[in-house]
């Protein structure tokens, strides 16, 4: 019977696609055959616009001991232990229903990390939302959030930190980033791979239902008006049987009867099945009746196709089934053995017995498509990087600015939301979320692993190159202002259709400005991950790649934080003293702009101040590190006075002499708010501040004294003059309850 | 006027709680319970007219806020009416 | 001396509580597996935090239906210091050897963050190196730790000195905002009668280490470790 | 056979959900909901002979297991069986 060309449509092959599937197949497909195709050529599996650029990424380095291509990426930390970290997105599935979106989100990225053999010690995510006056994104933001907590806080993984922005461009296609990383012995990596023909395959886990049925292809494709009607079935997590899962594996892999594992995630059965079958070069052959499902009547196409949650897939070796079988029983869970590996490298799919499907599992992954799509750099940049601030209203007084800086939801405290994580749990965490990096101890060691995300869709908007290298920087820098030596990077890039060559551009632009920054501060690319079509009704997001950049503290008692830990410290600026308002904060919230070009990053002099932290950390001639970012100094000071046993201080700002948007009416607002990379704000260890000053010296980094902790209030001066002035309890206000008093209404579905 | 609301995952989503109360159920050696799934269930005051009003409330309630009608369905009952 | 950490599928502080006592204090401690039928000596038993069967359906409903519990009443009911801690707490509420319910925290969020609770009775066996009105700053995570009881009970467990630990502000105070999830005369922790067993909501297991931001729970767990060696001594 | 098990918290016990769904309702405008309370709902299917018998092993179930009696109360209903 042949497949009708509606079929063929309705599952997204192209003509050029479906001819090359005849020439594999070398006859016509069975419908399971093309459901299989269809989600392995999916964009969000078969990476095909992507994968030519994130060829360009540096990821190779004596430290790498797992790059791009398995389930996660892995680097050496010492003491023959391996972090084991990775990101991934849930957009769309948390779109459609946030709390079961963002939760399935945590639970699929904690399986990529022990299907690698690592324990998972620490999450992190990375949000972004439409603005919050509007009440269906506080629902939204209210869902996800209560979402990663139900998850992460269950299984008992702490979520250690993170990152939240609110930009109106994301209103219809919010971004919802998860990061995991896990540590394993360095000799005890699981891989997922299936070799050794008449080794037995298992299905583990929660049953099969028909959850998520195409949520691989449906994760490729735009959002429209009729997209809420679609109704893919959501697929509903279950932290208390990914737990048990989670031990389990971990029990299993610790004796040697495995000889490959991975997790069911999107595309399911079909993803986990070819990919083990072709990491190993093997054929792999299941029968789809002995996979024990939730519902009846489900056809072979269907169970390939499910994305049910919490399921693996495992490989043993022959003769030591029993051992595996027992690890299992043990915690309550049943191994089914539902197939083997062959020696004909065929992905064989049976349905009692008869053969539903019989595909070449090499060239289904390795012949995938791959697109060169055209790129066109987007007509609005030469309009949005103008700037021009004569035409600008006159600037409010400083001390408004400011308060109204520390109360806006992006800079404000995100208190609101990491309360509702366990971010405490396995007693690893060293550092509190809310100031600065995530910092987990690693047991046994003296080290402590210290990682952040960060990205910026303005400047990526603005401009993507830039864009990406600040994003690298950035990340790299907040782990090198807790004192440790960044060594490996993930990336999630989000991205809205590929098929339009001006977001084919910003993408391309984007991966040479990461790229260039990673190889700049030897930070490799380990892995990652791409999420498309970010778009609603033809309106992309912003261009949003979100770095994550892991690093290792050797001594975990030189761990700084960004707070000032007391009165009568010097306070020191490193870096660049002159900031710019091009995609400021200040330049949205004053003046309601997303204009001129981001301050762009000098990645030599970015690598000297990060090697200047570290050293000024081991050395303990600092006792606090703090990144300017959003809001400029004048809000990075704020940050570092408020919270735990709050201090005040006393601050005289150079003026913004190189600043690029020279105007009188806008020198004050530049120094105080004007935003930069490369700058931090150290206080100084009694008696080290030559020290410091010398070495900054050595190594080029501009370095000011610019003033003194002490006091409640905040009191900032620029080029000697008083500017602005606040009391601590003022800006704790403002900063600590600029989040939380949107929410303080809401009644959440999960209540 | 006494309205209630009966909220339950659609048939086709999975139910984890149900699951694993009926596990539960099973190893304290109640075999006949063969299934489990957990809904949520609202007692609503609503100030109405007649039963009908009292319904309607309740259904426009139960659409905006009770039921997330991408998982979940939902089943009202007013008292002194047993339409459904 | 020998901690029993008793494990639950879906215990997630087990390892907290393991290595509190192992690697911090310096005992002798064991996981005993929900299954098992026997505490396997231990001197002490610990219930752990964490989500014991997902907390589907209610917080530690279904544990307390494991084999292993038996053993614990057994234990308990023979004067075995006994400890659940938030999830454990929960665990003996529904068992039975404590009295009381935890309801949702009434901003109904899960809550993560240090507080402060005042010690109030220093004679049970996780109190006993503590001063009375000692101020201690430990971490709270959960999501149903809204202690309640019927006026009749909270009237006994204030009567025979059965609240052990409450809520408080930085300097003691009892006040409305320390209160972190409106529990019922601010209590986050009880003893039962015969005061050998004690659950409470906050978590003193991770809180053994300066580094980890406060060592408050210390006088937790040292407090039983020198009631036993004084006994053993006597 | 379909068995149905609601679990309300007392009267006497305060039910922070379903106030948290009041105040929402009103101000979404929805003033005459002058009441909500939240609880539990449970299907299910027993293997039993008669009404009778399915009702049984609920309330035992409910006992042991689904409510917590220091907090909540129950009432179960069985399919073709109006006795509550
Ligand atoms: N979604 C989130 N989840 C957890 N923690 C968060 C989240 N968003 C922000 N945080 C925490 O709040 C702090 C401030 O975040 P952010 O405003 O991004 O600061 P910065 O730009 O200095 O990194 C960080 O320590 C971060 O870990
Ligand atoms: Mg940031």
């Amino acid at each position: 019977m042949s497949i009708h060309q509606t079929t063929i449509d309705a599952h997204g092959f192209s003509p050029e696609e479906y001819q090359r599937l005849l020439e594999i197949l070398g006859r016509e497909p069975t419908i399971t055959e093309l459901g299989i195709f269809s989600v392995m050529w999916s964009e969000h599996c078969s990476y095909k616009s992507s994968r030519l650029h994130l060829r360009r990424f540096p990821t190779d380095g004596p430290r790498v001991v797992q790059g791009p291509g398995e389930n996660a990426g892995a680097v050496d930390i010492g003491d023959g232990i391996t972090a084991v970290f990775k990101i991934e997105s849930h957009n769309h599935p948390s779109f459609i229903e946030p709390y079961q979106g963002a939760a399935t989100g945590v639970g699929g990225i904690i399986r990529d990390i022990f299907t690698m053999g690592a324990r998972p010690i620490a999450l992190l995510n990375s949000l972004r939302f439409g603005e919050l006056d509007n009440p269906a994104t506080r629902r939204l933001v209210d869902g996800v959030v209560a979402g990663i907590a139900g998850y992460g806080n269950s299984i008992g993984i702490p979520t250690v930190g993170g990152e939240i922005a609110f930009e109106p461009g994301y209103a219809g296609n919010p971004l919802v980033n998860v990061f995991c990383l896990g540590v394993a012995k360095a000799d005890a990596l699981a891989m997922g791979v299936a070799s050794g023909a008449g080794n037995p395959v298992y299905y583990v886990g929660a049953k099969t239902g028909r959850d998520g049925i195409h949520g691989a292809t449906m994760a490729s494709a735009e959002f429209d008006e009729h997209s809420a009607d679609k109704r893919p079935a959501v697929q509903v997590g279950d932290p208390f049987m990914e737990k048990l899962l989670l031990e389990a594996c971990l029990e299993v892999m610790r004796t040697d009867a495995l000889v490959g594992i991975q997790d069911m995630g999107a595309a399911g059965l079909t993803c986990s099945t070819s990919e083990m079958g072709a990491r190993g070069d093997s054929g792999i052959e299941i029968d789809v009746s002995l996979v024990p499902q939730r519902e009846t009547g489900m056809t072979p196409y269907e169970i390939m196709l499910s994305e049910s949650q919490e399921r693996m897939l495992l490989v043993a070796r022959r003769g030591r089934e029993a051992e595996v079988e027992q690890v299992f029983e043990k915690w309550d869970l049943h191994a089914v053995r539902i197939g083997e590996v062959t020696g004909d490298g065929l992905l064989r799919i049976r349905d009692q017995g008869q053969v539903v499907a019989e595909i070449p599992n090499r060239p289904l992954a390795d012949r995938a498509p791959l697109y060169d799509r055209p790129t066109m750099r987007p007509a609005y940049l030469d309009d949005a990087n103008h700037l021009d601030l004569a035409t600008l209203a006159p600037p409010a007084d400083p001390r408004r600015i400011w308060l109204d800086l520390l109360d806006t939801p992006a800079v404000a405290s995100k208190r609101w939301v990491y309360r509702q994580y366990d971010h405490m749990v396995r007693t690893n965490t060293v550092v509190l979320p809310g100031l600065g990096a995530g910092v987990v101890r690693v047991k046994g060691t003296a080290r402590a692993l210290v990682f952040s995300l960060d990205g910026n869709g303005r400047h990526c908007f603005l401009d993507p190159a830039e864009g990406g290298r600040l994003a690298v920087a950035e990340a790299a820098r907040n782990v090198a202002c807790a004192g440790a030596v960044p060594i490996g990077a993930t990336n999630c890039l989000n991205f809205g259709n590929p098929e339009r060559p001006e977001i084919m551009w910003q993408f391309s632009q984007a991966v040479d400005g990461i790229a260039e920054a990673c190889r700049a501060l030897d930070v490799p690319i380990t892995g990652g991950n791409v999420s498309l079509y970010n778009e609603t009704d033809g309106q992309a997001i912003y261009p949003t790649p979100v770095l994550g950049v892991v690093g290792v503290l050797d001594d975990v008692t030189h761990v700084l934080t960004r707070v000032f830990p007391e009165p009568d410290l010097e306070i020191v600026l490193l870096g660049d003293p002159a900031g710019g308002l091009g995609g400021s904060e200040y330049l949205k919230q004053a003046h309601g702009l997303v204009r001129g070009a981001p301050a762009p990053v000098d990645l030599d002099r970015e690598r000297a101040l990060q090697e200047l932290l570290v050293d000024a950390a081991r050395g303990r001639w600092i006792r606090s590190a703090h990144d300017g970012s959003d809001g400029g100094l004048a809000v990075t000071l704020a940050e570092c006075c408020v919270e735990s046993g709050a201090v005040g201080a006393q601050v005289d700002l150079p003026e913004s002499v190189e600043s690029v948007e020279r105007d009188d009416r806008f020198g004050v607002v530049q120094a105080l708010f004007g935003e930069a990379p490369s700058r931090v704000v150290v206080s100084v260890a009694t008696g080290q501040r030559e020290r410091l000053l010398s070495r900054a010296r050595e190594r080029a980094v501009p370095a000011v004294v610019i003033g003194r902790t002490g006091g409640d209030r905040i009191r900032l001066a620029v080029a000697g003059e008083q500017v602005a002035d606040i009391g601590l309890d003022e800006a704790e206000q403002a900063w600590g309850q600029g989040l939380t008093r949107h929410f303080e209404t809401v009644a959440s579905r999960e209540a | 006027m006494k309205t209630r609301v009966f909220v339950t995952l659609k048939p086709s989503v999975f139910d984890p709680q149900g699951r694993t109360i009926v596990e539960a159920l099973q190893s304290m050696g109640y075999g006949s319970v063969r299934d489990v799934r957990q809904g949520k269930y609202f007692e609503l005051d609503v100030a109405a007219e007649s039963a009908d009003a009292a319904r309607s409330v309740a259904s426009e309630v139960a659409d905006k806020l009770l039921a997330n009608p991408v998982i979940e369905s939902y089943r009202i009952e007013v008292d002194g009416d047993d339409g459904s | 001396m020998k901690f029993a950490v008793i494990e639950f599928p879906g215990s997630n502080c087990d390892h907290d509580a393991y290595h509190a006592t192992k690697h911090v204090l310096g005992q002798q401690a064991e996981f005993v597996w929900h299954k098992e039928t026997d505490l396997r000596g231990a001197d002490v038993v610990v219930l752990p935090g964490g989500f014991s069967y997902g907390d589907y359906l209610r917080t530690g409903a279904i544990a307390r239906f494991s084999p292993v519990m038996a053993c614990v009443c057994e234990f308990a009911h023979a004067g075995g210091p006994v400890i659940g801690i938030c999830n454990g707490f929960q665990v003996l509420l529904e068992v039975g050897l404590l009295e009381g319910a935890l309801l949702r925290n009434n901003r109904l969020k899960f809550l993560c963050e240090h507080i402060h609770v005042r010690v109030e009775q220093t004679d049970t066996p996780f109190t006993s190196g503590a001063v009375a009105g000692q101020v201690l700053t430990l971490p709270i995570a959960h999501g149903e730790g809204n202690f309640h009881a019927s006026p009749e009970t909270l009237v006994a467990l204030e009567a025979n000195r059965q609240v052990v630990f409450r809520y408080c502000a930085a300097d003691g105070a009892q006040t409305d905002a320390a209160n972190p999830n409106g529990s019922a005369h601010a209590i986050a922790g009880v003893c039962n009668v015969e005061r050998n067993v004690v659950g409470l909501m906050p978590h003193p297991e991770r809180a053994c280490e300066s580094m980890l931001g406060s060592a408050d729970g210390r006088v937790v767990l040292e407090s039983v470790i020198n009631t036993f060696a004084s006994a053993g001594a006597a």
